[in-house]
């Protein structure tokens, strides 16, 4: 029904065309949120920082549709980074809950405690991540460890930055990984920037793969702008992870076209250079691929984009109108048992002696 | 499963008395026995069975997949050990010696700490190894960690004083869904005086419950880990010499710390008198100090001390060594002022 | 060395009131410009000036081998810098954000606060950089970090309340030949009410010297950093609702702690209250507790007692974040209890 | 007057007779000075732990006598692993001290605050280690630095065993070395154990040098075992290296031939392994080589043999009659200014009010 003409009998890269089109989805939809996002902090409805993924889609949208993406807790494990939301979209994350959780709302998953994408959801295999870099290396290859020693044929994917590589969890976490065989997929994101630091400042190496070597892992490098080379990579990855070849590097190469975050403006950035990459962008490129491949008709992307807008606006205005968690829950949920917060914490008094006692 | 239980683990069960390091190693192999999901990871805890034999026997009872013999990286397994507790395992993690456990610093206060707060569910981890000084380690092989992560909600802290807490709290900490700093004092581990014959039965010594080693009128006494026995060595000479009743405070636990049992006891005596190994400066001794004046200071009749390691990294040499760690004659001159004031 | 001094950093020779967060760039640049041996490493304190602009401009000026750009690893290059002030360099190394300072935990206590003892001498070094909540920054973007050195004996740990000290206290860390941790809190980097013209000649303020910021008979508060601000207004509330004269020590510097100032302000009030933004157990006010009980507990009229953010990790949601930091409120409602005491 | 025949009028490797013998002398010295510890470990002058490395003694002594050794605060650094003693004695170490430091003697160069070869001499370029393993590596980082910075031809080697590999110390410290372009020799000790852990199980390479290329620095692999291909090996890499070509490696290849420490029975070494390696001393082949390339007689190495053996016992002697450090002194050298250790600490009494003031 929504074909131009037919799908050939052999799938494109494996996919039918409604899988080509919910990867064509997934692109559109994150771009939306993260503009959407924008537009909330512009209202004041966001306190904290807010991220953009633009020119990244891809990456996170193939490498996420070649997972095995379940609801009920057996299937693979994301940790995204915030340029990785369409990962998150992907493994079920709810547009309303990255919502919430950039305006702190007590309805969000962590209920105002954390914020963006930093968020877990073991049924659905996301694991938000935390802000120090590295970290997720570590606990993915824990994750997959799990999955070894169970026997289950479950494959876990980290995103890491392109710097994040300077860190030694990083470092600690991919050896751990690589030497335990863990069926990890590390995905390097390389944007080629750090902040304001070039990657270059950071690494000597060129490819990541080349550092992928050092660990004895296996690994492979591919256009990050390319959602279909990304899916192709990742699948490729999942399948030998899945197969016991242990730990996989894939390398996501293009490039942060906003700044760090939305603060940043960006003026350590050569033009020319970024014009390249504007002229690089994913969803122009797949979009430009479906229709001279006619896997679809114009009009089909545009509903589909009208869809993926209206889902942001809906889920946007959701969030909005919910309310801030209650002050005292800041209290609680530090441990699993109750562990009670000392007197004199906020107002109560100390103890004092009973004047029976005072004699004594 | 198919090896026989060792037979030095077996003595508890043949009656014999254990030492302290026995009796973790017994407490760990009976719930990796019974709970498949427990598990360790660390470096030459396997072949090797541990730089103190801790976990002697354990890989060839429980196999590759239980026992794992780490790569040089506390970070990088302590987060491991995070990842596997998020999908119910319940990791525990030996540091070679504790001191080593800096390294990991980040991933434990940050991420294992933080991760039932940020909704990422409970941390069952524990992380234990030998602390301590009097081994002429030097600075990097005889630290006690406890302040390191003291501070840091989400912990609880553990340091057993002998081997039927030792075996009881290693149980409930493995038992406990919040991660547990477990600390080993190398000096009490192969102690004869400490070889006692353990209950048979499965039992384990609830965390954030102190003990009451022995008891007096005139001094409450706060102590844990290897200050217990110089503790009482030096209650005994100030009964004797001075006929001061001092009652001693086993907190076992650090983090819950077990305030009531603090209090009832001040409440008694009138004077606390806190003995740590650990360095001085922002020691425990300060928050116990703190919460005694929230809790009771009309009680107090005399200030609150402390008897401590002086402010220094731990020094090499014996002569330096015990000088740096408070002795029994330190703890028995604060005594006597305490009971004289 | 052919640039001119940009204009941003000129204010105060030009007799403009600064930031405070200013006030730490002029005295940055005017050690630089003073000692040639001063250089600073941290990610994106180069080309970008730094995540909070700190060091805009410095680059062009000193140029990139006293500006240096790092790659992402705070143990990597705090690492770096010890092995520089090695060779009498006097690293400034700025942490992005202060709570990033976990991976480098092991250099900086292992190596960086035993060099001296070791024998391998002095280590100038400040490792600096933004703390402190009430900017929804959550968990990872909010820590205070003094207490994780506090225990470690080596460190000096510096935390500025005013544009004026900043600027001293930053100079004086840096001519320090000890490892100096240098807290600059995030509320306070631009505060409008914090602007001050500052003296044009070089000055320093000496480390370890507590600060009285303003006078009282009937209660001793002692803080520091952005609570200083808070414990003003609880102060003038108390004085204008209750007549309560709160004496409000600035300590200033956490490590070596100005116990002479406390002590002989409780000899005067009698009554001690300890602010901090830092989480409640394990924070400083154990310590400040315990050293009075040794100092001047007959002083004490009343106990010691402590306002703190709650135990837990620092909530993003502005209703949490508030709740989970000491307020103005709850900084009167101790001074009231304990006036009254 | 030592040489059988006279030496060609190409000197070997860029050695006079003098030299080779020198090379000769520090090996027989290492291992001689840690038999000795082994004696006075026995005879319980020892309370701590003590290493031996036996095997090999050729890659510290090829590798510190590659660079260039001063006494004066202007020549190269070393930080030597307790497996490169040899490294600390050809740079200007005392024996005197290496056995004070391990018996804790006041008279040692850290008066007895630390132990064995974790000793500095800024003079010599003697930076000894510490014991949390990698951070070495971000020390000489910083050393290096320093020598850029400052524009000086001199380099630093930092020694460190396989598996420290592992740390994110390493991997942080090696990084920011590379791209900073630090003058550093990284020596890989790959004598393939960590403790009880087979290198294997810390690493998926096999060669240190596959790592080297993840950071985009020089590298080489050398016969460990072999003093004059070390001396070799590290006379190019100090060159590359003092010539702006940043940061390079040489992997040592041999193997530990005794247990980690004194204490460790080694029971899960495969014997016919090590049968291996003890065929492959390091000074049986020195000694066959010189002997069949007649650079010296057989009596001129028994002389040198000698004269190392008395070395070691003169130097033993002395530090065994020396005096332990004053306990008080474990207060002192904290911090640069003194900062007065609190009442108290020891059994001073806590501060009494006047009773003159009791009545306020
Ligand atoms: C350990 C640590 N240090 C510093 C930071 C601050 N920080 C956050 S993101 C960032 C840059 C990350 O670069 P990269 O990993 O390439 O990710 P990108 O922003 O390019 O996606 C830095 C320095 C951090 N989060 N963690
Ligand atoms: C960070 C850290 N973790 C653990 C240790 C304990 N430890 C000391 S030596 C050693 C093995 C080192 O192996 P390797 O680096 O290969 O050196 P080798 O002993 O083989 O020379 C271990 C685990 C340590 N010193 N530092
Ligand atoms: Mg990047
Ligand atoms: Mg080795």
């Amino acid at each position: 029904m929504l074909s131009v003409r037919p799908m050939s009998d052999s799938l494109i890269a494996g996919l039918d065309q409604t899988q080509l089109l919910g990867l064509y989805h997934s692109l559109i939809l994150t771009r939306a949120a993260e503009e959407r996002l924008e537009m909330l902090q512009k209202q004041d409805h966001v306190t904290g920082e807010i991220y953009r993924s633009i020119g990244q889609e891809a990456g996170a949208v193939g490498a996420a549709f070649a997972l095995n993406r379940q609801t009920d807790g057996t299937g693979d494990f994301v940790a995204p980074t915030v340029r990785a939301a369409g990962a998150l979209f992907l493994f079920g994350g709810e547009l309303v809950d990255f919502f919430r959780q950039y305006m702190g709302r007590a309805t969000g998953p962590t209920e105002g405690k954390e914020t963006n994408i930093h968020w877990v959801d073991f049924q659905k295999g996301i694991m938000g991540p935390v802000s120090p870099l590295g970290t997720m290396l570590e606990v993915m290859a824990g994750i997959t460890l799990s999955f070894k020693v169970r026997g289950e044929s479950r494959v876990g994917m980290v995103f890491c930055g392109d710097d994040a590589s300077s860190t030694g969890a990083w470092h600690e976490g991919l050896n751990f990984s690589a030497v335990q065989r863990c069926p990890l997929i590390l995905m390097v994101e390389a944007n080629q920037w750090a902040f304001s630091t070039a990657t270059g400042k950071n690494t000597r190496v060129r490819s990541f793969t080349e550092k992928a070597a050092g660990y004895g892992i296996g690994s492979e490098s591919v256009d990050g702008t390319d959602v279909m080379a990304v899916y192709e990579a990742v699948s490729g990855a999942a399948k030998r992870a899945r197969a016991g070849k242990g730990t996989q590097m894939v390398e996501l190469r293009y490039y942060r076209r906003l700044g760090y975050a939305k603060h940043d403006p960006q003026d350590y950035v050569d033009p020319d250079e970024l014009a390249i990459w504007v002229d690089r962008d994913p969803i122009d490129l797949f979009e430009r691929r479906i229709l001279e491949e006619s896997w679809a008709a114009e009009s089909v992307l545009q509903k589909i984009s009208i869809r993926a807008e209206e889902e942001c606006r809906l889920a946007a205005e959701q969030a909005t109108g919910e309310p801030a968690p209650d002050g005292q829950e800041a209290g609680k949920g530090v441990y699993t048992d109750t562990i009670t917060q000392h007197p004199w914490t906020r107002t109560d008094g100390p103890y004092r002696r009973d004047s029976s006692e005072l004699d004594t | 499963m198919n090896h026989p239980t060792p037979e030095h683990l077996k003595k508890t069960a043949r009656g014999e008395p254990v030492t302290l390091l026995e009796a973790v190693s017994e407490g760990l192999f009976e719930e990796m026995v019974r709970d498949d999901s427990v598990f360790l990871m660390g470096e030459d805890i396997g072949v090797y069975g541990g730089a103190f034999k801790v976990t002697r026997g354990f890989l060839d009872y429980f196999g590759d997949l239980r026992v794992i013999d780490t790569p040089i990286a506390e970070g990088g397994f302590t987060g491991a050990a995070a990842g596997a507790a998020h999908m119910g395992l319940r990791p525990v993690v030996e540091m070679q010696f504790m001191d080593f456990i800096s390294p990991a610093y980040d991933v434990l206060t940050n991420y294992i700490a933080t991760s039932l707060y940020r909704g990422a569910g409970p941390m069952p981890i524990v992380v234990r190894g030998p602390v301590g000084g009097g081994n002429r380690g030097g600075p990097f092989h005889s630290q006690n960690v406890e302040m390191a992560f003291f501070h840091t909600p989400g912990f609880k802290i553990v340091y057993p004083s002998t081997a039927y807490d030792a075996k009881g709290l290693i149980k409930a900490a493995i038992r406990d869904d919040n991660p547990v700093i477990f600390e080993e004092h190398k000096a009490l581990y192969r102690a004869p005086t400490l070889r006692e014959v353990l209950p048979d039965e499965d039992y384990i010594v609830p965390l954030g419950k102190a003990r009451t080693v022995r008891e007096g009128s005139d001094l409450t006494l706060v102590t844990y880990g290897a200050m217990v026995h110089k503790s009482v060595e030096a209650a005994k000479k100030l009964e004797q010499d001075d006929g001061v009743g001092v009652e001693i405070i086993d907190l076992r636990t650090l983090l819950p710390l077990d305030e009531d049992a603090i209090v009832e006891s001040l409440k008694r005596t009138g004077r606390v008198l806190i003995v740590h190994e650990d360095t001085r400066t922002g020691g425990i001794a300060g928050e116990i100090a703190i919460r005694l004046n929230e809790r009771a200071f009309e009680w107090l009749d005399a200030p609150i001390l402390r008897v401590t390691a002086i402010d220094s990294p731990v020094p090499y040499a014996g002569s330096l060594e015990d000088y740096f760690l408070p002795q029994v004659e330190d703890i028995v001159t604060a005594g006597r002022y305490l009971a004289a004031y």
